[in-house]
């Protein structure tokens, strides 16, 4: 049993925040949005601190990373905020192409680990959740509509999910196939998503008749990850607003001496440390199977919307008005923390769930 | 003790709800029934409207042009218009600067200023809020000296609502820098229109421009812009918040949008059944219609009481943070209701329908989810409440 | 619409407040409890103040008080902690007389009026709720058993329900008849129940075949009052709360003056003033009928229920150790609130109610 | 990071919980699963099965005559008892001021005291609590006079748990009436048998017997009965409280209560169906696992960084405050499951078994309400764990 983390994984840490907190404050992510949501060169920044790479195992050219280091990326992307499409990239697109044609699968590594070549998933679609998706595969085209593709302008390809026999299947397809229309939308958090048109677009299949499970490892690998972002965000939005009530001056006396507001921060923390404690718990479980998996990772949201509202909320009014400005920091994390609670499946998702699983493993 | 409303106070009623259905606009019904901020043009009609009736100023007395209502009538108005629902009357001219003006200003003062907000001709907005003050009302910065037979004020507000679209602004400021902090301030309208006043508008977290800085900067205006004496400027700020009373729960407001969720929540499938049938959804919605139930009852109580010993009761505080978690409350449904179509932004201006997902209200969720965070925090934050009931009522 | 007590109210509300302070402190409540649950002083006393009268009409001798009335009865007994069966009297059995024979009616009432009749509803059987009683009536003897009784062992005589012919009847009997077993249990608040078995009792029926609209209205009447009792017992425990932050002084200085506690009070005012206007939507709705009378009520009690939880833990908290001792008075009340809120339909219940009713009446 | 503990302590667990399976009476982990408080006999009982297996002083080091288990060991050893579950061992003796006496005591008082802590021969109790302090344990009036070779206590004491079975005290007196609050407190071993200490137990509202007020007459005692320094008394307080560490999030105790609710829940039937299938009753249960996982996780998280770093967390105030809620929450749905059975009051003396009506731990479940409330209260009650929070860690 033991929590801390190893040198490797500190230094992985320590470069990362130094680089976001060096090249992406405040003012810079507004320049990012403001310019379409993709600054070149921190993405190669990232690239070249190797946080591309970790996803991918090392036969790969990858670095072989697992779920502690992808939280710890992912909790210094919150904490920053980013808006690059930081998370299929450390998350989700690795386990989709764990069954692909070795060969393809060493090329897309390489490319997606330079930061070359970006993929997106494009797998929800616009009606609701059915048993096979509408989009469909046959003789090598793809067709379809995939919505609430996040950063789905962004790519370079994407990995579809299409019905094909019977079954679902896995396609990368490329991005300037004459048949792939992008509709591309901004959102709440400084992000942008897309829905996707398939038009009898050309497509390879990437899995081996285990589509079914690698989209649930890729979506578990994502929560994991967007659980840890979560962390990273209200541990900067409690920072925020610790660092405000000792500056802010009303009545005659900083307003953090008002014990009324101190308690208010004191629950802040608390919800902020047992989300903590759930990020890592999902992460370390996101590597298991089945029903205790899933169980586990629906808990994790469960505490982290839970701590994402009761902080989110906590720390704009503890700001007062200033929190419900674009021009403050703390409304941009609480949007975000928003955003996660209602994507990801929101807390009556996961509750529902977790009851049918029959609650949180021992 | 008595539930019922007489059958005159429910006559009133109808004509009221006859009213809004011959000439509130379906468009601004729609528009405002999904919590989104009316627009200019909206406002203007309303208000147009009711000055047509004689009743864009509901609780002015008939000797300065208003319907002469009593305390009942002028909160089943209030109910009946917000649960509609209507765009809010500017309340800073017909609630907040109207009264000051006819309780303490002069005769000329008076006939010039009243009938002008009547009709909107005045579109007054509130000059109280400075950078980093927050809810130390008291603590102006802003500056008025005396200049020949006028006044220079120098300085800057903020979370100035609707002031792009206000032409005249109701400002303190302070006119002896010697006095103690609540003794020394005054009172002014200011034509907005005059060299030295400028608007910034403040982007808030749901979008929208409605608030906004408002800079002062060596702004000359007449003596007769000062209103009442000379240094009492705080009296009469009191005064005016004191005024909002009742209103503040917006209970007719909370309970018509919670009736617009329930029917959204019907329409909106979620795991294969409407969102309506979820137990926890269910839950919530109960929750909250039996906590508006009891405000909608304290609100009546003080309105009671009011009426009976005709004098306010320490037990507003409640109405204003209770009246606040139900809107806040409110808008969490509605936002669940819209779910991960709540995502989209509308797009970079904050204005305009939603792009290419979900239904036409899904945009209008997190804006209103975002927008009422600030109802816990201007005209008194829940703190501050809870510091006037500690101290006001339990006597700590 | 109207909120204010008429001046014979008022008069009510005063006179019994007066007497109930000067006979009913927390010392004498403790030495009636020891002494077995009535005082006979007291209990005449109430009599004589024209408290028992209330419910009945003027042609039978009573005052033909209201709901207000009612309300404002079970409001003092709750700030007073009264552990007499003064439910019964005040709500319950009146409305279960109303089709009986006018001169039974009449003689009964007359009894209960001056303080020398006490009547128990025995109703509630040790199975759960069936379709009819499981206790019979047949030829004049009535035979069953009858749980959780409140106050069973002080009753001079029980209207108890009972199946007859295919329906529900209302039936009186003596505790004096030999058929008639008491056994009697002290509860966690101060005040008796009991079980009551009957074999071969001689019964007297009282209803006219309409026994399951009187029940119904006993019901509504009996928790429309057991809401008033509560808003007594929270304002008394907030008041008893305020005055000890007051006193009470801790790292040099009254703790009242710790805005962490403050807001706690305040809070606790809330809770008290949103519970208080649902009593009185209780006691003017429990005159009404059917769904919209039952979903008022149902939404009162839930009220009730979550402002008695708040209000009686955090008097309890704010108190500290004394806090959960049986020698200072405050957790006396946080027990009342908590067998309130177990009683008359737990929150869950009446939840379930409201959904089922389609909410709360507009 | 690994959440699983090495096989080594895994078998550790194992051994453990065999120990358990063969010493603790039936009976005893029936009466304690209901959340009974223990017996006298029952502790005494178990605490010698643990002495005899030298594990009755888990955190103690060999040479005192503990097993000289890491704090791993040492979490997964209370983890398993409380979740057994035992009577918890006496820890004013083992974990309180058993450390004292080895960390600050002369050899002759390790010698004297410590094994008898170990064998129950010393059933020790805790002086520090006086009437009107609350929480400000520095705040201490009774004093302590030189006389001769030794001192003369005269003072009261309070909420002292199990007084009335202990027969030894440790008691926080002032040795120097003018120094400041905090200096001139001595730290005093007292044997109860002396003439002057008397016990008057208080009744709590859930009906226990458990604390008590202490009353000091003028008792004389030894000078040998002073630990360490005269006027450093405060500094070994501190020292003892500092060592109550991960233990107080009572996890184990907690989840094995919400495993015995769970099956009650299942048995009983509410309107029909089984309470554990009414959805709020579910979704309630499902909460508490949730919060109480993350708490578990937090628990490790601290109890891995004091591996790591040899030194407490200021996180440790989370741990309390969590954990007295889970506690408390717990109960409540203790009581739900209860319902209407909860109002019978077992008898007038709080003692023996439910009366006339429901199932054999109805009784159990209203009395474990009542007295978890006290678990927010003592120990440092929720409000000063979170001015901890906010001046220690967050720095307001």
């Amino acid at each position: 049993m033991n929590f801390e983390l190893s040198d490797e994984q500190r230094m992985l840490k320590d470069s990362l925040s130094r680089f976001l907190s060096d090249r992406y404050d405040f003012k810079a992510r507004e320049r990012v949005i403001r310019e379409g949501g993709l600054d070149g060169a921190v993405w190669r920044g990232l690239g070249e601190l190797g946080v591309f790479a970790l996803p991918f195992p090392e036969e790969d050219g990858g670095l072989g990373g697992g779920p502690v280091e992808m939280m710890i990326v992912a909790e210094e992307m919150g904490r920053a905020l980013v808006v690059e499409p930081w998370l299929a990239a450390i998350a989700e697109i690795a386990p989709l192409l764990v069954s692909a044609d070795p060969a393809i699968r060493a090329d897309l590594a390489a490319r997606m680990a330079d930061g070359s070549l970006r993929i997106a998933f494009a797998h929800r679609e616009p009606q609701a959740e059915a048993e096979r998706p509408a989009t469909t595969f046959a003789d090598g085209k793809l067709s379809g509509t995939k919505a609430r593709v996040i950063h789905g302008a962004m790519a370079d390809a994407f990995i579809v999910s299409a019905s094909v026999d019977g079954g679902t299947g896995l396609f990368l397809v490329e991005t300037a196939d004459p048949g792939v229309t992008i509709r591309s939308q901004p959102t709440q958090d400084g992000r942008r998503m897309a829905e996707i048109h398939f038009d009898g677009a050309a497509a390879r299949r990437l899995d081996q008749g285990d589509a079914e499970t690698l989209i649930a490892n890729a979506a578990a690998a994502a929560l994991a990850a967007t659980c840890a972002e979560a962390v990273g965000a209200m541990d900067a939005a409690l920072w925020l607003t610790t660092d405000y009530l000792k500056t802010r001056e009303q009545f005659g006396r900083p307003i953090g001496t008002f014990q009324g507001l101190q308690h208010q921060a004191a629950d802040m923390f608390v919800a902020l440390e047992q989300a903590r404690s759930m990020a890592m718990y999902a992460a370390v479980m996101s590597e298991r199977t089945g029903a205790e998996r899933d169980a586990a990772l629906s808990a994790a949201k469960v505490q982290i919307n839970r701590s994402a509202k009761r902080i989110g909320q906590t720390a704009v009014q503890l700001h007062g008005g200033v929190g419900v400005t674009m021009e403050y920091a703390i409304g941009h994390y609480f949007k975000r923390l928003t955003m996660i609670e209602l994507t990801h499946g929101d807390l009556d998702h996961h509750m529902d769930r977790l009851a049918r699983l029959g609650g949180v493993p021992a | 003790m008595d539930l019922n409303f007489t059958p005159e106070e429910e006559t009133f009623r109808q004509e009221i709800r006859q009213f809004i259905a011959d000439n509130l606009p379906e468009e601004t019904r729609r528009h405002m029934s999904q919590l989104r901020p009316p627009t200019r043009d909206m406002v203007h009609q309303w208000v147009q409207a009711l000055a047509s009736r004689g009743w864009s100023c509901p609780r002015w007395p008939v000797e300065y042009g208003g319907p002469g209502w009593d305390a009942v009538r002028q909160y089943i108005f209030f109910e009946e218009i917000q649960a509609a629902p209507s765009p809010d009357i500017v309340s800073f001219g017909t609630n907040m600067v109207g009264p000051v003006i006819f309780t303490f200003g002069t005769e000329a003062q008076k006939a010039h200023y009243l009938p002008k907000i009547a009709t909107l001709e005045h579109w007054w907005c509130q000059g109280f809020s400075e950078p980093g003050a927050g809810s130390d009302l008291a603590a102006v910065r802003t500056k008025a000296v005396r200049d020949g037979d006028g006044w220079v004020i120098d300085g800057q507000k903020t979370w100035t609502t609707y002031a792009h679209r206000a032409n005249m602004i109701f400002v303190l400021a302070r006119t002896d820098p010697h006095a103690k902090k609540q003794e020394g301030i005054s009172f002014f309208l200011v034509d907005m229109s005059l060299p030295g006043v400028s608007v910034r508008p403040i982007q808030t977290i749901d979008g929208d421009r409605e608030i906004n800085e408002v800079f002062l900067d060596n702004v000359r205006v007449p003596a007769s812009c000062l209103v009442g004496e000379e240094n009492k400027g705080w009296d009469y700020a009191k005064f005016l918040l004191g005024n909002e009373r009742t209103g503040i729960a917006r209970v007719g407001m909370t309970r018509g949008r919670l009736q617009m969720i329930e029917q959204l929540a019907a329409e909106r499938i979620v795991d294969g059944r409407p969102l309506i049938e979820h137990a926890r959804f269910r839950d919530r919605l109960t929750e909250l219609q039996v906590e508006l139930k009891a405000l909608e009852m304290t609100v009546m109580r003080v309105l009671s009481a009011e009426q009976a010993k005709g004098k306010p009761n320490p037990a507003t505080s409640v109405l204003k943070l209770v009246g606040a978690d139900m809107q806040q409350r409110m808008t969490e449904l509605y936002l669940q209701v819209a779910g991960e179509d709540a995502v989209a932004w509308p797009d970079q201006d904050g204005t305009g329908p939603n792009g290419i997902m979900g239904p036409d209200w899904a945009d209008a969720a997190p804006a209103a989810y975002f927008n009422m965070r600030k109802v816990s925090i201007y005209g008194g934050s829940t703190e501050v409440q809870k510091n006037i009931i500690a101290k006001a009522i339990l006597g700590l």
